[in-house]
């Protein structure tokens, strides 16, 4: 399940569904799980993925052309949720697939599938609040993103629907690229912990052991994304889990 | 922000502020009749706006119905409607303080408008584009790059307008505090399809002032074509209270009606509400919801949403809409350049089409006024590429020599 | 048909009575205010007249000298001030009840706005071009000719602008019963230099109410680039009274002042009086009254004579003659892309040097207006010409082959 | 010298100086008068023909190359006239070589080189009227035209100036192309006829043995150019001048 507050740090990282194909997600997952991941994103490929940087973009792409799609992460969510129990699996798509799916549907969907979060980026928190009383009946935690540019009246607003934790975009821009932990970054947790108790996941950026040595501490959970599909469209599957567990060894998070 | 069950702002909480800040201040000018002069003067002194409205007698007489006019908006600084909105814009953009514009372009239209507003109004632009259109339209990359646009190659993806407005949107969530995105269409979210529509609305008053001049009384039917949906927005805008007055609205009928064989979205059995690039709206993609492939003769059109204010017009519908095929396209096309003297942009010949279809239905005591929106001759290569010759291949080859030569030389001299 | 000693009508005998009946309506006509009403009225609703006038403000801050304003003939239907005359010439054809125009082009502009009139008005319209001139410039002829006009190559001698003018004076001793050849400039026997300046006056006419309700009283100089002269005489033409209004006129100083390298004709020890293509001027010519060779990096200012107006305009001291050599326009191209967003003709770069130059040596309490002759766009081809760089003749080498692969295409499916 | 009124059809031919050269064209001189041409026209060429067809265009242009002049033409007529003094030649020029030389200094030094008549094409007769006085006094004859266009009170005007003979343009058009010799033009030249009793000389349009056969008796002169050019061009001017002996021949124009 999700970390609660001051746990430990912890890593999670992410499959694009039919990405490098639909069978390969299965033992990539597997491969994750068996080197100490323990939160997934399963994305659903989008024809346009405008929060994504261009290693998930062109992930998205390849995904789309072998299959990926809402019927097929949910097809995977069953089969991984059944095979890693003490996985936590978490649904990423942008809105129109799940639109066109049909949002109550999916959800019920989704749960049934064993998806335990939901990730959309261009859900607004205003478009979540309806569906608060389902998601928390079926037990699906809409994971909300928050950004340094978002006013403290909005972060109270997100924190209010928000479920499992808080999704801390770690700095202005989309995924991929370097950023800092500095004084400012602290300031900004620190600014987002006044408005809840819900343990917070940073995302964007977080490319090696430095950046989750620098997290340990200040957040409880770490999104390692960009960088493990890069491992996997490079090196294949087994090597990016590989890569993974000796990650996970240098930061000093093995379990 | 929403017309009917169309619209909205979908986008990455990132995004969120700058598009409030904008909606705020947008809200704001809207109803300071001062800041709509200022747009006007900028459009009159930069532009050349007003522009006129064209009797077609000739060619109103050979069809025999409707006496045809023409909106010209062919006619403006850098030749298509594009620039309105643009300057718009720009204006918005120093009210901001922000020293900084990006924009996504396809053929590159929107993207040259863009490069001319900063240049004129001295803020830095950088242009996305995918790479597969920049290799294909290379000729408007060069114009950007004199003007002083950064053009920057998206490779991601198919490498075209998609994929470049994606990335735009990339660059937005990382610079918003300093850089304002000039969206082309009146599309994506709010405020952008008020905002847009707003700018453009300009055409409208000004046809309904002319229509009153030269005709004497509002013309029976305005007729626009629609990609995004801007120019028919700017000329329906001022109308859409007159009753009486008919909006039609030409799409991209393409080579048929087969998926990924034409851009229409308004039509029956084409397009499904989707919420994808930031709205709401009628969007051609699969059942999965993956947004599908378009065609048409004009990149212009080539789009796979639509804007969510003509969404809901076509529903409730006060407009109506309309298809034409490439090949009626570039018959209407050749016919108004031979009857009139008049090179239409691929885009626009849509809406001739669909125009002089209508017309030769109607009595010649009723008007109709169709939006030319924009030039054919800043567009050679397109053009050239729907009436393809080998006089055409044969010069480019020629040319691409001399080219070779002129750079060689240039280099020896060094 | 006299300005000074200059001017006149030194032509085959067998086209006198088609000159003189020219005349006689031109004469009729310029009292007949209804006429020039009618004038502007096709000016305005088909070409979007006036034409604005244009404060650089960014422009005349960074230069540090005089307020500078550009006249917006590149605004005109087709891109350039080209189409009055041809506008107005058209009208006096129909008056005159002949069917028919022939004309010469150069670079294709003159032809261009021919075709574009003959369309409009339901002509039909012969074109003659140097036979190298259509290779080098068949963007133009592929226009001409989509317009409905026939585009005859000239093989004869050098196969360029003069072998055209010649063989166009050539159809038109043969066909002057039913045909009117639409001289292109303020040259040539009379009537047409006064015809074609009293047509082009339409420029100066606007440049003067719109300095008197923009600025509040007439500019301090005016500028234009002067090839064969009519877009100079189309702004100069309504101040030759105003005597504290300066008239500068810039000429091609091409790569140097060595015959052949340029197109000077009104400054010192450049050209001579002469007569010849049906006129009296200053020519660039040998000591044996042989026309001579010329250069410019504009198509359009490449012309051996000049309009015997500016002559004798240039001799009595009211015209001031400049010059602007090849690099000079260049950057003055580049300036005003950069600095204002708006894309000058290589032409009309000319008058953009020339009058930078003199802005900067003014104060800014002074006002120069700059005419703005025609827009850049429409010659992508010459101007990639004077900007050589790789990246271009790549892309025409690629869109060669794409070009020859869509009209095999199109082979195929008959 | 002219011929006069109602004399029988004598046929004018033509040399463009400095075409193919200085030289040849005193050599082909010799042929033209060889084969029975008594009227020959000494072009000076001009960088803008605008009166003349392709075929003299084209050999304007080459003789320009070849150092044609107004000063080479004054050289060769000077040698020409001396050496067939029974033979009469023109000098044909447009205006502004002559104009650039001085007028009037060219007339004197035409006339001294043995020249007696001047077809300037581009100067009409209003611009001769003033110099009327001297060329008469030089005994050069303006040889003027006029077309089928010509109003009458204009012929009568262009009479008046005449001197040696009145070139009478065949029909609307320029050099080089074919010409009816019908009910229109006998009415055409009638109507010239009543202006003036010099003797005419038909140009334009003169092609070949028929055309001068249907000449006969109508003309006194018949202006053969274009084609004879075209022989010098493609044959040489032996083959030139043979093909004119043959020409004259077919048409019964031998002496």
């Amino acid at each position: 399940m999700f970390p609660t507050l001051n746990d430990k740090l912890q890593v999670m990282s992410h499959a694009v569904v039919g990405f490098p194909n639909l069978e390969e997600n299965e033992k990539a997952i597997a491969g994750l799980v068996e080197s100490g991941v323990k939160l997934i994103e399963l994305q659903v490929p989008f024809s346009d993925p405008v929060a994504d940087g261009h290693t998930l973009v062109n992930a998205c792409y390849d995904a789309l052309k072998q299959g990926g799609s809402v019927r097929a992460t949910l097809a995977l969510a069953e089969k991984v949720s059944k095979n890693h129990p003490d996985a936590t699996f978490i649904l990423m798509s942008y809105l129109n697939p799940l639109y066109k799916y049909g949002l109550e549907q999916l959800f019920e969907d989704a749960a049934a599938a064993g998806i335990k979060g939901m990730i959309i980026p261009d859900m607004p928190v205003e478009q979540f609040e309806p569906f608060m009383p389902k998601l928390d009946e079926l037990g699906i935690a809409p994971i909300l993103m928050v950004t340094p540019n978002t006013p403290d009246e909005r972060v109270e607003r997100i924190a209010k629907s928000a479920r499992g934790m808080i999704y801390v975009v770690s700095r202005m821009g989309v995924t991929g690229s370097q950023t800092m932990w500095g004084e400012e970054f602290h300031a900004y947790i620190k600014r987002i912990r006044s408005h809840t108790d819900l343990p917070l996941s940073v995302g964007f950026g977080i490319r090696g052991a430095e950046d989750l040595k620098a997290l340990t501490g200040t957040a409880e959970v770490a999104a390692f994304c960009s960088k493990y599909i890069e491992w996997q469209r490079h090196e294949g599957s087994d090597a990016a889990a590989a890569h993974m567990k000796a990650l996970l060894a240098d930061a000093n998070l093995s379990d | 922000g929403y017309f009917g069950e169309f619209g909205g702002r979908y986008v990455p909480e990132i995004l969120l502020p700058a598009l409030t800040e904008l909606e705020d201040m947008f809200f704001a000018l809207r109803d300071d009749p001062t800041f709509w002069q200022e747009y006007l003067t900028l459009t009159q002194e930069f532009s050349g706006r007003p522009t006129p409205l064209t009797p077609l007698r000739r060619l109103s007489k050979e069809l025999g119905g409707a006496q045809i006019w023409l909106k010209r908006e062919d006619l403006n600084h850098s030749g298509a409607h594009k620039v309105n909105n643009v300057l718009g814009q720009g204006l918005l953009v120093q009210r901001m303080g922000k020293k900084r514009v990006i924009a996504e372009t396809g053929a590159g239209q929107h993207g040259l408008a863009t490069a001319i507003m900063a240049a004129r109004l001295g803020l830095d632009a950088t242009i996305y584009m995918g790479a597969d259109d920049i290799e294909r339209q290379y000729s408007n990359v060069f114009w950007m790059r004199q003007l002083g646009s950064k053009v920057v190659g998206v490779e991601t993806g198919a490498r075209t307008l998609k994929e470049a407005l994606d990335e735009a949107l990339r660059d937005w969530a990382g610079s918003v505090e300093n850089t304002h995105y000039v969206l082309g269409t009146a599309c994506g979210p709010a405020p952008f399809p008020e905002l847009v529509s707003y700018f453009q609305g300009v055409i409208s008053q000004e046809i309904k002032q002319q229509a009153m001049a030269q005709i004497g009384r509002l013309p029976d039917e305005i007729v626009a074509c629609v990609g995004g949906g801007s120019n028919a927005m700017g000329a329906f805008g001022a109308f859409l209270e007159d009753d009486k007055v008919g909006l039609v609205g030409v799409e991209a009928g393409g080579l048929s009606f087969k998926e990924g064989e034409h851009s229409v979205r308004l039509l029956p059995d084409t397009a499904t509400p989707g919420i994808a690039q930031g709205y709401k709206t009628l969007f051609l993609q699969n059942e999965d919801g993956q947004l599908g492939d378009t065609h048409s003769i004009a990149a212009g059109l080539d789009y796979v949403g639509v804007s969510p204010i003509l969404a809901h017009l076509t529903q409730t519908g006060r407009v109506t809409p309309e298809s034409a095929q490439d090949h009626e396209v570039t018959d209407a096309f050749k016919l108004l350049m031979k009857t009139e003297g008049i090179i239409p942009a691929l885009e626009s010949s849509h809406a001739l089409a669909g125009g002089f279809k209508r017309a030769k239905t109607m009595r010649p005591d009723q008007h109709i006024v169709i939006n030319l929106s924009g030039r054919g001759d800043k567009d050679i290569f397109n053009i050239a590429r729907a009436f393809p010759q080998p006089e055409w291949s044969d010069f480019l080859q020629r040319e691409s020599e001399r080219a070779k030569e002129l750079f060689e030389a240039t280099q020896g001299e060094k």
